[in-house]
């Protein structure tokens, strides 16, 4: 399963087939997200309540962050596990969690995920071994057990754990690598860094510039790649993962991306600085440049990528709202089994 | 002790709860040097519910301080201020959040008095933002009073109204015990959440104290006695409201706060009515509601005519889907029924 | 179901608790592969308080697993483990320490298989120790279970005799959903503590199941009932021993969990007597005693011919000092001053 | 303050009276203990019932860790704080907490620094700063915050916070050195390596060698004191204390220690398998050893030291013992101010 991994490190060798994979992978979650945020906003109207609407609650898109989770994920199955975050919509995609029911969930319907008890920082899907928390750093030690599961049942499936880099500073971070490390646990840790904490820069709560230089307080390997560059990610994610799955223990890769939007919607970004030259650094653009570049990529193939997505996209949107509200005299279900 | 003090403004200036909480906070860092706020988004955002809004403008980045996520840390770090004498006021973004630092909180802030004889005080406020309602799901609407009031050694105020919460955070600022200061987002007054037309009131100018551990009722009545906090309050204000239209008349006890626990208000008021209903927006075992009811037993159980009722979050995360929290949450509905249910 | 199972071995096989808790364990580790106990110090020092002793040498460090002191990691991992379908048991070494991994406990731990609607399970044990009397300080001597019960999704037992020990620890690993097991320092029946002669007792040998939620009527009496749990059962049945010389009659029931609470057994107890002493541990507030007290008032206030009476922590941290902590404590003087009062 | 320390970075510069009073501070916390066993162990008989006697609960006794302590207070003042853990006694003595109303709160009196209220684990000393948890690792972050406050009111006080090994691997640990070395606080963190924690070893809990590397995830200087050699950290300390008061921020230290006894009393050791060279490695007679060689110590100069430590000692011990034990009718005070 390993075995030619490394061969594909430099992206020039990756072939035709998996730059349009992974481009795919990109566009359907983007394509995923410009749907929900069309949703969320179609009828919060007039002003901005929260509450309201088809999709009530805080919304944490990840507009921008597409290249991780599409450089990393590519290397899994569904047999390996994945737990996110408060922003967890790229990964999930990207790991394969299917739309119809992901979508429901944060439509908060019967047909979700959750059977809408959890919402869209609650996504947990067992077929595809995902599940995310909105407790900053909080999901990774769960990424421990499910890694510790998988070796001693003997299989060689790992564990991905997604945090920011704001959350590089939470104790559970620490506690977790420490543990992974020491017992040589399947897991690779992944911080998407997108310089911004809600509106707290990188500089202004991590004194080192790059949190792969943590792996060493740990005894493990760190690798910081500088560009928002799925291909760049997919060749590090490569050597990780196959570390993993080969009993070599765990690996930290911080990923420098972009956050396209706001922390959540509704966010204005007053604190954020550069906040007109972000748009130009729109990672899916920049691919499809690539690509075209390349020849992988034209006008009819994107197309078609692009329409794909739209349906399927819309397909889940509508199943969401065809799914039912949950029953309010269902209410005191599912605490205990 | 309330000292309100309107000297040139006009005795109608409305304030949202929002700006009420900061101009407290402004105008003992003006006072007070020592008095300093930090926690995540408190700087340039403002605080993610405006609990610091313009502070950083005021008292720069010194004194209003931006912190890693690293809840534990910072904390401790006010903690370890406040035990040197500084006055801190820091702030855990969500009240949902308090297990990644509760060690800080209840083993430390709450015990160091106590262990030191006396010999330490920790004069220090944590603010925290606490409720739903608006569909944020099991990890950020929870309201928690019930686990910080059973922790011993805090002081614990959740206010409902404008007034209310410029007067209890004076105070708490001011106490030289730690306060834990609970502000539903709800009653914040929030232009983005739907809200009460309550969390928007008057609010006395300059100095204005509201001495901790003393209820306020927030409506007199005779019939059936319904003691809440926080945004319940507005909750059970409308429901007296309405039920008077029907002859029945309701008395509202505000608690202001749980620790101190104002039971003398509590038995008063159910020794007029002898019906009660608790209204607490957190979970229901093992709680506020428990002890409200438990105030008055130790006293005299025949106050009671009828079973006190209690309106809570059932023993439930809180879910995320509109009609499932609303069916969780103590909402207008089912305190009416509540009060219905009492007086049969 | 109570699957008492008493085959070759004499009847009247007396082992200590911590005996009676291995034994369960080990059990289930033999019947189970997925089942494995994960901590500080449970390997081969067997538990500090012998929670796990002989386990390392009979299932290896594979299944007996020594952590560093990460419980936020390792409550993790095995949470983590559990949606996968093992069966962890993993020890916080003392209740007290909750503090630093309280998250993973009860936003995760209690959380998940609601958030998921039912889809995701956690069958996990989470074993730690409870309960003061030895002088270890205002860290390291709370109870605590009336945080954990408060908030929802984990269930919380906590055993007074070998024999519950080892029927409700069979019934916890076994669970499907999280039980949070708590064992009193004080009835683990550890030669070098004080303890009362009930820690030793008679253990049924082989298969022994005590269903989690089903209070135990640990002595029946007419005049008054004391509801209490753990340690404080072996209190109160001094007192009730000692008092009815007096010809006074108490009944004591033993909760044995605090969720489920077994309201039916609280409700018929006092309906027999009409006086109810609560006898509780943990801190007074919020807590345990007022739930108690509330479980009666939510059916009938007018059962009580008198005013329940709480006998537990006052609200202060626990003090070092014997003669401090022996007046913080509900200790038999306590405790029968309390029925005194009650039947007064 | 701060001048001539980089001058006394190598131990042969050390004078003569420096180096006794090293040895002076190490005999007093040393006697100190010896007396505290011995009262401990007095009246648990028989068997040994841990809530018996004058002195009951757990006891955590710090023999064979004096180096640390002397090396580090040495360079400290009354004005400097020192949090530190449920083994406190050494860096207490050595920073100059009283011995009498110490010695009165591990015996619940009314005359302890905690009016008996706290006990050997909490020993809060406004007078030279000086305070402990039994939380493993709790301890640290109380001092960012005694040192914030130093540095907010212009004072070069700096905060020292004190943590075994085992330690390091909590959560608490990792957010504070980040915090800091974020906001360049005056901390000096200070890890004693006993090579256990209770009963785990350092290497059954820690994946690297050394924790001064953790110091880089924090882009702060770390050092490891490898002899267990109090002079080694004097070293250390000065040039760490120095860096802290001139503004430099934090630095780490690792002084790989001994644990002389067990764990707490009463803990059999039955885990550690070098149980019996471990009486060879006391530092004290080393040290003694040292210092007789090189003519700062003889016979007369050792036995004053000793026995005026062991005057105050028993002295401390006597006023304990003569102090009222608290009445059971205030049980309910120092909760609120
Ligand atoms: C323990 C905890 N503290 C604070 C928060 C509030 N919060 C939610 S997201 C966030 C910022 C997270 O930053 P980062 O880890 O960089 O992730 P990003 O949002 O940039 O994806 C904060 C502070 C939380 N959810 N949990
Ligand atoms: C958060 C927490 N977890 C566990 C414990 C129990 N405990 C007390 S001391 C100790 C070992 C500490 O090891 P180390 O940090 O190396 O210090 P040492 O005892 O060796 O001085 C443990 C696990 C605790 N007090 N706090
Ligand atoms: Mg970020
Ligand atoms: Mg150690």
């Amino acid at each position: 399963m390993t075995t030619d991994l490394s061969a594909r490190a430099s992206s020039t060798e990756l072939t035709g087939d998996l730059r349009k994979a992974l481009f795919t992978t990109m566009i359907r979650s983007r394509t995923f997200e410009e749907a929900i945020l069309r949703e969320y906003h179609a009828d919060k109207a007039p002003g901005f309540d929260i509450g309201k609407g088809l999709i009530p609650g805080e919304m944490h898109l990840s507009a921008g962050q597409e290249p991780v989770a599409a450089g990393v994920c590519e290397h899994l199955t569904a047999a390996d596990a994945v737990t996110s975050t408060h922003r967890p919509h790229h990964f999930a995609i990207a790991h394969g969690v299917d739309l119809k029911p992901m979508a429901a969930e944060i439509f908060g319907r019967v047909d979700g995920l959750g059977r809408g008890r959890g919402g869209h920082m609650h996504l947990f899907d067992p077929s595809t071994h995902f599940s995310c928390s909105g407790i900053v750093a909080e999901g990774y030690p769960a990424a421990l057990g499910m890694a510790f599961a998988f070796s001693r049942r003997g299989t060689d499936a790992i564990a991905v754990a997604v945090t920011g880099e704001g959350a590089a500073n939470a104790g559970a971070f620490h506690e977790s690598l420490n543990l992974a490390a020491l017992w040589k646990l399947p897991v690779v840790f992944v911080i998407e860094d997108n310089e911004w904490g809600i509106s707290v820069s990188r500089e202004a709560s991590t004194p080192i510039p790059s949190n792969a230089d943590r792996a060493a307080a740990y005894g493990i390997p760190g690798t910081r790649v500088e560009e928002n560059d799925v291909e760049a990610v997919y060749a590090a994610a490569g050597e990780a993962v196959a570390r993993a799955r080969g009993g070599g223990g765990p690996t930290l890769i911080e990923v420098h991306t972009l956050r396209l939007w706001g922390h959540f919607e509704g966010d204005a970004q007053g604190y954020r600085p550069d906040l007109d030259q972000v748009p130009d650094r729109d990672p899916i653009p920049r691919y499809e440049a690539t690509l075209r570049d390349a020849g992988v990529l034209d006008d009819a193939v994107g197309e078609q990528i692009r329409s794909a997505a739209s349906i399927e996209v819309e397909g889940a949107i509508a199943f969401a709202k065809a799914s039912a509200e949950p029953d309010p005299a269902t209410v005191l279900d599912y605490v205990f089994v | 002790m309330t000292v309100t003090d309107r000297p040139a403004q006009a005795p109608t200036r409305r304030l949202n709860t929002s700006k009420a909480m900061v101009e407290a906070i402004a105008a003992e860092m003006e006072a007070n040097p020592e008095v300093f706020y930090l926690g995540e988004d408190v700087g340039a955002y403002g605080g993610i519910f405006s609990s610091t809004t313009g502070l950083l403008d005021r008292f720069g980045p010194q004194r209003v301080l931006d912190t890693p996520i690293s809840e534990t840390g910072f904390i401790g770090l006010a903690i370890g201020a406040a035990t040197e004498g500084m006055r801190p006021i820091v702030e855990l973004m969500f009240a949902d959040f308090m297990g990644v630092c509760l060690d800080q909180i209840y083993n430390h802030m709450a015990k160091i008095h106590f262990e030191s004889g006396g010999n330490v005080k920790v004069p220090m406020v944590l603010t925290t933002a606490v409720g739903g309602g608006y569909s944020d799901g099991a990890q950020h609407s929870q309201c928690l009073w019930g686990t910080f009031a059973h922790l011993p050694g805090m002081k614990v105020v959740a206010p409902a109204t404008p007034a209310d919460a410029k007067g209890l955070m004076t105070a708490a600022i001011r106490d030289d015990s730690p306060v834990v200061y609970m502000f539903h987002k709800g009653v914040m007054g929030l232009p983005w959440m739907v809200k009460n037309p309550r969390s928007i009131d008057v609010v006395p100018a300059g100095e204005h104290v509201v001495e901790i551990g003393k209820a306020r009722v927030a409506r007199e009545g005779s019939d059936v006695t319904i003691v809440t906090i926080s945004l319940s309050v507005h909750h059970a204000l409308d429901v007296a409201e309405q039920l008077s239209n029907e002859g029945i008349s309701a008395e509202v006890i505000d608690l202001r706060s749980l620790v101190p626990l104002d039971r003398d208000a509590i038995c008063a008021s159910v020794a007029k009515t002898g019906r009660l209903v608790v209204v607490d927006e957190d979970y229901l075992s093992f709680g506020m509601s428990a002890e409200v009811v438990a105030s008055v037993t130790d006293r005299d159980p025949s106050l009671f005519k009828a079973p006190p009722v209690r309106v809570a979050v059932p023993d439930i995360p809180i879910p995320y889907a509109r009609p499932l929290e609303y069916a969780a949450l103590p909402r207008q509905d089912r305190i009416e029924e509540a009060v219905r249910k009492a007086l049969r």
